[in-house]
């Protein structure tokens, strides 16, 4: 089967000229990276920005009276408010930056959560979170003596939202959902659970680590209070992570981590704060790497959201009909790729998705087996893990057929070597 | 040293400024002020308390204290001399003009500044501009408290 | 007066072709950078280390089954050996990854702290620390009800140890202090005060973000329960701190933040750990800066922790000598080099530290000016702020020169200014 | 495919591994086990679970149950029949030979180990040792505890 000749709506092969990682070889084959929820790569741009950064502008920020320090002091806040736009925030003072995705949901938790949350509260999330979208809020509950209550997940992988008003009660106190499933590619649709919540009075959190980086997200029509995502998973450095609250919510909260930078003045009896969102930054921040973000967020703008999701969208879409043809292979998430993000994820039932990993891996393709840091969904389906590929905008429909052979190569290896 | 004379420093650090820095006006506190306000930088460490007497919507009397730099301390000196006698709405709109010159706006009327005109060289470093601005800042705070205490 | 003759322990000069920044001008003169207790530069090492990894490696960590996400673990994992080999830690399983000093001491009073330290219990920390390692201590104290106590800091800036078994007492939970002075350079003895809290039964935190970096530091002579720091003040990355704790203590605490790779096992009812360290290690970690920060560790390692301190030695000791010709000044901290590490740290009466901050920066020299994020011990001294330079591996006899030709630059102009 | 085989791939699924993969050997639970070991590997999901019956020092009988990869099953698989019968000492022995394969030490005595040298491929692929020595850190964990229990 040839790929589909449909032209995919901007140059790939311009793009992939960005990215030296993809001059790669694995194993004496081209890589093929199909890992891109895990992490994506980085373009030229970004590499160049940090090394720009470190031979050029390397200073600690917001306190140096000197050159270099006032420098790296604008081009830092200059990401603020590139962030800002991006996800549309009314203002750069909404961006706090943290380490990771994982980061601002445990900020929220601390500093939100502990003050807020109280015995005999709900906390609402959905069975499809990834951990890093369960676990704080468990241990949250645990603490305070709060519950947590599931969104169900239906067979075809979607959230199942009858009866979200027995769910999303009185006693809630925040919902928490995930935009986009990293483990199936599911595109949840939020405005209803959204409602729900605030009409309870409750606040709602999105986890966007695997939407922000693959199609528009506008935080204002979204109506959440807390947005989290990670620079690394949409061609940025590691280490960067965006909290978004609305600027009043950062206000009344207490600080998380304490520190440098985010006080104002301190005493042998106490400390008070600095303004929002420095309060929320103690120590030296990640400062190369938030710079570096920069030049990422320039590289997406330019090629424009849209663009991103309808390019994977293609490539989903030539996945799942490819792969369907495969005999006994199973698919999860829904089929229909416009309620989908840029995944697909399967599993041969005789075959373990490590096992499939491992084989696709010698033939330079990279995927992710295993439970995709969603045990509580992979048990909902009775099973320890899928096999996943993930796309991105320098993927090629070349690259998802190299992906075909490769599952084609572990199921005939597997009967082979049994033959 | 006149051959060396480096002009964006002379421009920041104005004759009048040292004059100011030296000689602060209005220093000190006022016995009854109705209207105090204390701010600070986190970022440097400079401090800064206004005492205002405020009657009959004007500044009737105003003192000012202040740890920091010789930027800090003379924008302070300056800017008690500037809104001594102003009414409220006058001092609104003279900090307006002023922070309109020092974020570098084009349609300020830098006459109409006064002595304050001499801060201008503080915008060539930003890390300074707050500094000019701290105790304009905690002014207003002041005033806004002022405000709501009688709203 | 010319830089005294004396050979430097090594060849400063090569060292500094390795630092690219360092060819660059400030206001059209060269940089002399002399900022390095707030950060350090880096090296072309550890800047290729970076473009390396984001060209030839970059993968998400520890769940992948393909050639990239091995390599990058490994490497990852790599870094902390050599951390764990720095410091002369036990096993690299000591060593936990944060993003900075400031979080490392922020998880200490989290995780450790909340649930040990009780109402009427008290913490001893001293009037010279960072606020990195004073305001979490408040924050937790504030929280639980406990008291914190102070040993007092003598005019000539060394922590004054008279009186310390009326500090530390049966009531003592907790002793945090920092091995060096950011502010004044001041080099803490410790011994003395671990004993007295390892007698009392308390736990002893080292900060040691001024050590690590510019002398040879061994855990465990020094005898610590737990050790901060953070990789971008010794010619590593932004966005890397480390945690040294005592193995058994890592056992013992519930994790700091959770989410992704920091858990065992994840159900709707709650979760299980991960193993030490990786329990702490909560999200996708700063992958790509702790790698690099392994270059950084081989860069001074090569040179040797005891030629780094014995060079700024050098340069203090010549540093002091000049700044004490000149008329007026005041210098904190011990005049003697051997109980101080690379800072000068001085003020004139009648000018600020920020206006000799902004004319040394004309003159391409940058320092720091300011309370360094100790606001406590500047009031103690009843200042607002010193003027502080600070030394490293690749500043000069010449530059210590520069410098005093520049506050020599700004008492004229001061005084030239106003005749 | 005979030109295309990728000899290391055909050194990790070596035929006897994917025979004990097919056909799990002491797969399911004893009635009444002395000794039990649970074992996770949190980086892939993988589970194991081993169920003892210990007599007189010895492995008298032994089963697993185990969700995961081929190449922790088999191991699981091979695990079982290499220790039955063994006294608990030889199974401690056995394990370290069996690491000592794993990690790649030079000075293992493979043909003491039997069968289990058909893993020595997994070396090659050192995200799946994991998968390989999960089962026999679960024994061990297994039998730690029967210890305490009668230390
Ligand atoms: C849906 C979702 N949420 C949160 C995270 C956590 O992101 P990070 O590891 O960057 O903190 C991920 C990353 O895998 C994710 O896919
Ligand atoms: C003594 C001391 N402790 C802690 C810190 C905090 O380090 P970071 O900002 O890297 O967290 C610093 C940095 O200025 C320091 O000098």
């Amino acid at each position: 089967m040839k790929p589909s000749k449909a032209k995919t709506v901007f140059d790939v092969q311009a793009i992939r000229r960005d990215f030296p990682i993809l001059g790669r070889q694995v194993h004496g084959k081209p890589l093929v990276y199909l890992d891109n929820a895990a992490t994506t790569q980085k373009p030229r741009a970004v590499i160049d920005a940090l090394v720009h950064y470190y031979e050029h502008q390397n200073a600690n920020i917001h306190r140096a009276i000197h050159t270099l320090g006032e420098e790296a002091t604008a081009a830092y806040e200059e990401t603020r408010a590139k962030v800002s736009q991006f996800i549309n925030a009314s203002r750069p003072e909404s961006i706090v930056f943290t380490r990771s995705a994982t980061e601002a949901l445990n900020l929220i938790a601390y500093a939100w959560g502990r003050a807020n949350v109280k015995k005999g509260d709900e906390i609402v999330l959905t069975q499809m979170e990834h951990h890093s979208n369960m676990v704080p809020w468990q241990r949250l509950a645990q603490e305070v003596g709060a519950t947590i209550k599931y969104i169900g997940v239906s067979d075809e992988g979607t959230l199942d939202l009858d009866g979200l008003d027995d769910i999303i009660t009185e006693k809630t106190k925040l919902v928490s959902v995930t935009q986009v499933s990293n483990a199936f590619g599911t595109i949840n649709v939020l405005d209803k659970i959204i409602a729900a919540a605030h009409r309870r009075g409750a606040l709602a959190v999105v986890d966007g680590a695997q939407s922000v980086p693959h199609m528009p997200v506008d935080v204002q029509a979204i109506d959440c209070d807390f947005l989290a995502f990670s620079a690394h998973k949409m061609l940025g450095p590691t280490g960067v992570g965006v909290l978004y609250a609305r600027y009043e919510l950062l206000e009344e909260m207490e600080p998380f981590q304490s520190g440098g930078e985010m006080i104002s003045r301190v005493r042998l009896e106490g400390a008070s704060w600095n303004d929002v969102p420095w309060k929320f930054e103690a120590g030296t921040p990640n400062i190369a790497d938030v710079i570096a973000f920069g030049a990422a967020l320039d590289y997406l703008s330019a090629l424009g959201m849209d663009n991103v999701r309808a390019h994977e969208q293609e490539l989903t879409a030539y996945a799942l009909r490819r792969l369907r043809q495969l005999e006994d292979i199973i698919i999860y998430g829904p089929q229909d790729t416009s309620r989908r993000g840029g995944v697909a994820s399967f599993n041969y039932p005789d075959i373990h998705a490590h096992d499939v990993g491992t084989i696709l891996d010698r033939e330079g393709v990279a995927i992710r087996a295993g439970h995709h840091c969603a045990q509580p969904l992979m048990r909902r389906f009775d099973m320890a893990g899928t096999a996943r590929a993930s796309f991105y905008i320098y993927n090629t429909l070349e690259e998802v057929d190299a992906l075909i052979e490769g599952v084609e190569k572990a199921r005939a290896f597997f009967s082979h070597a049994s033959g | 040293m006149p051959l060396d004379r480096d002009v964006e420093l002379d421009e920041l650090y104005r004759e009048i400024i040292l004059d100011h820095y030296r000689n602060p006006r209005n220093r000190g506190s006022l016995d009854q002020p109705n209207a105090i306000g204390e701010g600070d930088n986190p970022l440097c460490g400079d401090e800064v308390r206004v005492d205002l007497d405020i009657r009959d919507g004007r500044v009737s009397d105003v003192r000012f204290e202040a740890k920091g730099c010789s930027i800090s301390q003379a924008s302070a000196s300056m800017m008690t001399e500037a809104v001594k006698g102003l009414s409220l709405e006058e001092v609104d709109s003279l900090f307006e003009t002023f922070k309109g010159m020092m974020y570098g706006s084009d349609e300020v009327d830098v006459e109409a500044l006064g002595d304050l005109e001499a801060l201008q060289g503080v915008r060539k470093f930003p890390v300074r501009v707050k500094c000019a601005t701290l105790a304009w800042n905690t002014l207003q705070e002041a005033l806004e408290e002022f405000g709501k205490g009688r709203g």
